[in-house]
């Protein structure tokens, strides 16, 4: 087998999550596609790492997990203030910038 | 020549691996996307996070792999969970579809994009594969060691400043300073009565003493279930079980029984009569 | 390095300007006060570089020059030539008057009203425009100029949109209306035009390499710099409709009357005859410097252009009903002759054109401000709502009166210098068009006139019967630009001599003679 | 001694300046100060005639260089005077007129409460008119002759509560511009032919022009005189004028601003030698006038209209004998200073009735003023004499000598203008007389007005009497003192060159028929009204009278093709500004509206639906890199 196979199914992993994103509407589940995305762009990362023998794309991928974490954090949080304002975790109600 | 070998090709061992575990990995992610409740979703994410450990693992990336587990399906993942919790089931884990064209659009897109993606990958010249060899030569904790606290020390202290922010900011964002005094059950009641609906307690889930249990709708006297009685969390997540036919049809049974059971001890009492007749 | 003048006296206003939108609300004469002495300090600096000044000179003198973006080649270079000494002096001079006149117009109304009057602003908007037209003068930076001809937009849309009449003849509610309206068109207008010419100034960058005028002319009249004849004539169209639709030029000019008519009318002089201005003088700096042959090429049409400006801009003002939209329109036949001053391509044309665009500026601020006392008086801007003021505010109508007859170009009063080179300068060379033009002189004694009879003379009207005479601060304002009306009517010769040299200068540039006397061609 | 000349202009200037800054603190004495600046000025023309009178005829002339006005590549203009024996002349007419009526004029406006700035007005004026005459180039000349016409506006427009005198000041100054037009245009062709505008340089050099050339100059010339003089066509506004005060009719529209047409004329005499056709253009002009004038004086009840025909008549009179060449244009000045004597005479005298008639200016509603106001009767008379050709008074020599140098010009042409000049005395005498007898004979015909005052006439005070004294003496005296010997065609030759006209008759037979059409038509006058009462109220009239009435319908079609024309011509460029320039901005605005109108529905608002655009977008994007590298 050839490793660019990773390569093949972080693309694909990416590609469902990024539908995923679009298609669901409960937000905490859009959330976790995006970080399904994020997970597939890691593993491109570690196949890269491998593909040019040095670590930097481990590096990239740990940072990449780091801000993941980050951004969870905040995300959730906001989700979670926005539930307790408006009752509702859809993204689809918040949609104030509609004319 | 092995290494070299390496390079373009790997064990079949981790081949079988990749075919096995890629399979399960593009199923929990499909799940993830598809599944109806957020909390199966997230069990979906998980497993494909492990599995994605796995690959992390193979591809020599041993640190890396043992954060994923532990960072990712370890603590991220539950705080999902948590979050899951805390939110509780709403109509918007609904996959019926809302926006005019949306699914579709959505749809075509994913489809053209990751055939543009995979189209993108096949076309690249990604024959010579390194290997990690030499780069984990002295473990690969320590590479990765040497390369953050050197080469990547700024990018490493702004994570650090990161990660505090984003803490700091999760907390003032739930955070929710009282700003008045919370009502008591006197004021409640108060309150409730000069609203005027409402003055009684919340009616009682449950149909005689048969039914009680929260997820069974009351019913009204003529029959029909009364959503008042069971707690929204339930009724969102459409897991009230109407029991109004059933009890009706229950009724029925009793009534006959009870008639049968009288009419056995009338006909009983008429063939006793009979029969003393 | 000497001291940087040039930079000085456009930093001075500029300064000027935060130091009085800072200045507390409650200390709202303080800020008046202020905004006075900084134009004060201005005009002393304009003097001073009119004085440094050496009409036999190099070509660009004062100047400055510091990189600014090197990667693109843009510079911070300042330099003057006649023609922006006398303009720059024009601006220093009117400023101080508009601030003077427009001391009550930023006021706060009577309680009950709903409109915010911030006063600092006011002021500090007018010295904002002050100092980004006069850099815009001296930039000898296409690029550096491109950013204040654009940045002038935003105070003025602001003080158009934002500072009205006291009092409006169809209510506060039309007014902001058509306030907003006006400044939106303003504000439009001279965007797109400024967009077209950013398209512009960027191809001329790739095509010249750097945003030096003095460069890219230099360049250009040594034959270093090619340009392809259709390239040139794009750039060139590009360049002249930004400063066509600043001007303005016939058919871009509905935006003036709109503008000068719902602004105050100190605002209003500031619009057309200091704003407007630098639109005329980027024509004669930049349309003839860096494209000779496309300005040549464009001659005829805008000759035309300018015509029908002339004769239509006066038309129009005959047939107004409102006293600044009048002065508007009129303002736009007076552009009319100054375009095509510029364009007849003759000494006589050009130096009248830029003599044009100084008396203009006096005359229009003469009859403008007394126009704005007038109505400040009686609360409306329709002719109609007037007759009679003659008798009872004797000394507004004599000044009234100077104002419109130095609009009308009466023979003593400055602007007949002017508008007789510029006819004559046109007529030398295209006679027929010439002897057209001529016709705004006629047009122009119609509509004056006519404003001055139906305001000023007659019975008088029971809502003026009781107006005021000037006042003592409206009279400080108005006698001085009398005075120079006055002044260079009979002596112009102190503002021909700084701009003659320059104006020889552009000729060259375009290879152009004046044409022979028949009498020696004969010889 | 030139710079004098100067000073000649700076006196009434300052007087000017004086009097309209100078606020109400002057009130009680800016008359005065307003006479004694005009009376310096005569006193300094005094000065410099006696000085010229001293020197040699071909030396007579002075030049003075004030300083440079506009400088400008290729375009000299100066301030510079020059005065000649033509400017002088002027000088003389314009301060010594000038002097008088303001004297006669203090009397006149005492009850005005804004005298000061009458006063102010007329010194404005004599400055202008001065300067019009003493300039030494074009340009100049122009800055005079705009400032005559502003004076005019201000004085004729005096009484401006009154919206008919306002109109007419802006009707008169309107009229004017079209005149300046041509006065522009000219000094531009002249530009554009020679390089310069002065005199000197432009009048030696009119042999090296074209004649085309000369001719266009002459006819913007012409029509500029036209709009001065008020000459066919441009001469509506005079009659207008005369809702001035009068002291402003007698000196502005009558004795000097008018006749600065003639003055051009003769100035450009160089010009027009060289210009055939322009000549002709002239006298035609000239023709046409003083029958038009004459016919509309005949027929106006209003004193001063009347009168205002006539000055229109015989500054035809001048404009013909200025077009006819050297032959005629010493006796064109001479009518001219004539004119200036009897006409302001014939003012003064009118507005000394209208003083003693409560401002009544219906010569129907006069009759048989002679006994109450003698000293005006009789100056007046005098002045009547003097322009019908009285033989002896100073009409008949300006006036026969026009008259014969008409017939002079020879051919056809000098039949057909000399016999409209022989028509036009016959008409003068008749709408002269007629005049006279309305006013000064018959019964008295005045009424109480609609407040019951009862007019009383009287006569003026002396301050209005002693000018018109004097300036009867000039009209009965001035034509012997200048015609007698030729005496003002010397004093003139160096100036504008002088031929002796050959009339195809003697000259006895022009001056005895002359006198006889005079004759004619003061009996005609004297058959119509002197023999049976003046109705009150006008009769309607033949035909010719009602068109006369009504300035021969000039005014009618003015008001017709140019003040209605032009109204709807205004009225829609207006309209057509606001919706056809406007609205095609503002469509071009709607239909953008109308368009990102559209394109905001895609703003739906919802998160996922950006998040497709993103996606296709970012699809867009890596498809767009591939077919890159593809290419």
């Amino acid at each position: 087998m050839n490793p660019v196979n990773y390569l093949y199914l972080a693309a694909l992993l990416f590609t469902i999550g990024a539908t995923g994103v679009l298609i669901r509407r409960n937000a905490i589940v859009v959330f976790m596609c995006v970080e399904l995305m994020l997970n597939a762009c890691n593993l491109a990362f570690v196949a890269f790492a491998r593909m040019h023998g040095n670590l930097d794309g481990q590096i990239i991928a740990f940072f990449t997990m780091v801000v993941a974490a980050a951004e969870v954090v905040v995300g959730l949080a906001i989700i979670v203030s926005v539930f307790r304002a408006r009752h509702s975790a859809s993204v689809d109600d918040a949609s104030l910038m509609k004319l | 020549m092995t290494a070299q070998l390496a390079a373009y090709t790997t064990s079949t061992g981790e081949a079988f691996q990749f075919w096995v575990l890629g399979t399960i990995a593009v199923i929990g992610a499909l799940c993830t996307v598809f599944m109806k409740k957020a909390v199966h979703s997230a069990l979906c994410l998980a497993g494909t996070m492990i599995v994605l450990a796995v690959f992390y693992l193979a591809n020599g990336a041993y640190f890396l792999g043992i954060v994923q587990i532990v960072v990712y399906t370890g603590a991220i993942m539950m705080l999902f969970l948590f979050v899951v919790m805390l939110v509780g089931v709403t109509a918007a884990d609904s996959l019926k579809e809302t926006i005019k064209g949306q699914r579709w659009l959505a749809l075509l897109c994913g489809l053209g994009f990751g055939t543009l993606l995979i189209g993108g990958i096949g076309n690249a010249s990604l024959k010579e594969f390194n290997g990690l060899g030499r780069a984990n030569a002295n473990g690969n904790v320590e590479g990765l060691a040497t390369l953050i606290f050197t080469k990547y020390v700024f990018a490493f202290e702004l994570t650090g400043a990161l990660l505090i922010t984003a803490t700091v900011g999760a907390m003032v964002l739930t955070h929710r300073e009282r700003t008045e005094r919370a009502k008591t059950q006197r004021e409640l009641a108060e309150q409730r009565v000069r609203e005027g609906k409402h003055v009684p307690p919340l009616p009682a889930p449950g149909v005689y003493a048969r039914h009680n249990a929260v997820d069974i709708a009351g019913l009204l006297p003529d029959g029909t279930p009364s959503e008042l009685t069971v707690s929204k969390t339930l009724r969102d997540r459409g897991q009230v079980r109407d029991v109004s036919t059933e009890a009706l049809s229950d009724l029925k049974a009793l009534e006959q029984r009870a008639e049968d059971r009288l009419e056995r001890s009338n006909s009983g009492g008429s063939n006793s009569g009979e029969a003393s007749k | 390095m000497s001291f940087p003048l040039l930079t000085a006296t456009a930093v001075l206003p500029a300064l000027g300007a935060i130091a009085t939108a800072a200045v507390p609300a409650a200390k709202r004469t303080a800020a008046k006060w202020l905004a006075l002495i900084v134009s004060l300090g201005t005009l002393a600096l304009a003097v001073t570089v009119l004085m440094r000044f050496d009409p036999g000179g190099a070509r660009y003198q004062l100047t400055e020059s510091h990189a600014w973006i090197p990667e693109f080649g843009v510079r911070y270079e300042l330099g003057v030539d006649g023609i922006a000494v006398a303009l720059i002096a024009l601006t220093a001079v009117l400023i101080p008057f508009i601030i003077l006149a427009g001391w009550h117009d930023a006021d706060p109304l009577e309680t009950g009203s709903k409109r915010w009057r911030p006063t600092q602003g006011f002021f500090a908007l007018i010295l904002a425009v002050e100092a980004m037209v006069i850099i815009s003068f001296e930039a000898t930076d296409v690029f550096l100029f491109y950013i204040f001809f654009e940045a002038m937009l935003i105070p003025m849309y602001f003080l158009i949109g934002g500072f009205g009449d006291r009092a409006h003849e169809h209510g506060e509610e039309t007014a902001a209306t058509q306030r907003s309206y006006a400044a939106v068109k303003f504000l439009l207008y001279n965007l797109v035009g400024g967009l077209i010419m950013l398209a512009a100034v960027i191809g001329l960058y790739v095509v010249a390499g750097n945003f030096s005028l003095t460069e890219i002319a230099e360049a250009r009249a040594n034959g270093s710099l090619h340009m392809a004849t259709s390239t040139e004539r794009w750039l060139f169209l590009g360049f002249f409709f930004a400063f066509a639709v600043k001007a303005p030029l016939w058919p871009l000019h509905t935006w003036l009357p709109n503008a000068m008519g719902e602004a105050t009318a100190p605002v209003a002089v500031l619009i057309t005859a200091v704003v407007d201005k630098v639109g005329t003088f980027a024509m004669l700096r930049f349309c003839l410097q860096l494209f000779p042959e496309a300005s040549k090429w464009a001659t005829p049409a805008i000759l035309v252009l300018a015509l029908i400006s002339i004769i239509y801009g006066a038309l129009l003002a005959v047939g107004q009903r409102d006293i600044k939209r009048l002065v508007a329109y009129a303002s736009i036949s007076h552009f009319g002759f100054i375009i095509m001053g510029i364009f007849a391509m003759t000494s006589q044309g050009q130096s009248g054109a830029t003599l044009y665009m100084v008396n203009h500026g006096i005359s229009t601020a003469a009859l403008m401000l007394v126009a704005g006392f007038l109505i400040s008086r009686r609360g409306s801007r329709l002719i109609a709502d007037y007759g009679g003021v003659q008798k009872v505010a004797p000394v507004l109508a004599g000044t009234f009166l100077i104002g419109g007859l130095a609009t009308l170009s009466l023979p003593g009063l400055a602007p007949f210098v002017s508008e007789f080179l510029v006819l004559v300068g046109t007529f030398s060379r295209y006679p027929v068009i010439g002897i057209i033009a001529t016709l705004g002189i006629v047009l122009a004694a119609l509509y004056t006139l006519v404003l001055y009879q139906r305001t000023m003379t007659g019975p008088v009207k029971a809502e003026v019967a009781h107006m005021p005479d000037l006042r003592v601060r409206e009279l400080v304002v108005v006698a001085p630009l009398v005075v120079l009306l006055i002044f260079l009517g009979v002596y112009p010769k102190p503002v021909t001599d700084i701009v003659n040299p320059a104006v020889k200068q552009t000729m060259s540039d375009v290879h152009k003679k004046d044409p022979q006397p028949e009498v020696e061609a004969a010889k | 001694m030139e710079n004098l000349i100067a000073l000649l202009v700076a006196a009434p200037l300052l007087g000017a300046a004086v009097l309209l800054c100078g606020g109400r603190r002057l009130d009680a004495v800016g008359h005065w100060i307003g006479t004694a600046f005009a009376a310096a000025s005569f006193v300094l023309g005094v000065v410099l005639f006696a000085d010229m009178l001293g020197k040699s005829p071909e030396h007579r002339t002075l030049m003075q260089h004030l300083f440079s006005w506009i400088p400008v590549e290729g375009f000299q203009a100066n301030v510079g005077f020059q005065l000649d024996q033509l400017s002088m002349t002027f000088v003389l007419l314009i301060t010594g007129v000038g002097s008088l009526i303001h004297v006669y004029s203090i009397g006149y406006m005492e009850h005005d409460e804004r005298r000061r700035r009458f006063f102010g007005y007329l010194n404005l004026f004599l400055a202008a008119m001065l300067l019009l005459v003493v300039a030494d180039n074009y340009l100049l000349l122009y800055v005079g002759w705009e400032g005559v016409g502003l004076a005019s506006y201000l004085l004729i427009g005096f009484w401006q509560h009154k919206p008919s005198a306002a109109t007419a000041a802006k009707k008169a100054f309107l009229v004017n511009r079209v005149g300046d037009m041509g006065l522009s245009i000219a000094i531009m062709l002249m530009f554009t032919t020679f390089g310069t505008f002065a005199f000197g340089p432009v009048l030696q050099s009119t042999g090296d022009a074209g004649e085309g050339k000369l001719t266009a100059i002459g006819l913007m010339l012409l029509l500029a005189a036209c709009g001065k003089s008020a000459q066919v066509p441009l001469q509506s506004w005079l009659g207008d004028a005369m809702e001035g005060p009068t002291p402003v009719s007698a000196l502005i529209h009558a004795a000097t601003m008018v006749t600065a047409g003639v003055y051009l004329i003769v100035r450009s005499g160089d010009i027009f030698n060289a210009a055939p056709d322009a000549q002709l253009a002239v006298t035609v002009v000239g023709a046409v006038t003083l029958l038009f004038g004459a016919i509309v004086g005949c027929a106006k009840d209003d004193i001063k209209k009347a009168l205002a025909g006539s000055t229109m008549s015989q500054i035809g009179y001048m404009v013909l004998a200025a077009g006819l060449g050297p032959i005629g244009y010493a006796f064109a000045i001479m009518h001219l200073v004539t004119h200036g004597f009897f006409k302001a005479g014939l003012f003064l005298g009118a507005g000394s009735v209208m003083h003693g008639m409560n401002d009544e200016v219906d010569m129907r509603k006069y009759g048989g003023l002679r006994k109450y106001m003698p000293i005006t009767f009789v100056t007046f008379g005098l002045g009547y004499l003097a322009i019908i050709g009285f033989p002896g008074l100073s009409g008949f020599f300006s006036k026969d000598k026009i008259i014969e140098a008409a017939f002079a010009k020879g051919g056809a042409e000098g039949w057909i203008l000399g016999g409209a000049a022989l028509l036009g005395a016959a008409i003068t005498a008749f709408y002269m007389t007629r005049v006279m007898l309305m006013t000064f004979f018959g019964e008295k015909r005045w009424q109480p007005d609609e407040h019951g005052n009862e007019p009383h006439p009287h006569e003026s005070p002396k301050v209005m009497t002693i000018p018109m004294i004097v300036l009867a003496v000039g009209s009965v005296f001035a034509g012997a003192f200048f015609g007698i010997g030729e005496r003002f065609v010397k004093w003139l030759e160096p100036v504008t060159g002088f031929e002796h006209g050959h009339p195809p008759v003697s000259a006895l037979t022009v001056t005895l028929s002359t006198v006889a059409v005079m004759v004619v038509g003061v009996g005609f006058a004297y058959a119509q009204y002197g023999r049976r009462p003046v109705p009150v109220v006008a009769p309607r009239g033949s035909l010719l009278t009602r068109a006369a009435r009504r300035d021969l319908l000039q005014d009618d079609f003015n008001h017709v093709v140019l003040v209605r024309g032009g109204e709807h011509l205004t009225r829609s460029l207006v309209y057509v500004d606001h919706t056809l320039v406007d609205g095609v901005v503002n469509g071009t605005a709607a239909t953008m509206g109308g368009l990102s109108g559209r394109l905001r529905k895609l703003q739906n608002g919802f998160a996922r639906s950006y998040a497709v655009s993103m996606f296709g977008g970012a699809a867009v994007l890596i498809a767009a890199t591939l077919l890159m590298r593809a290419v």
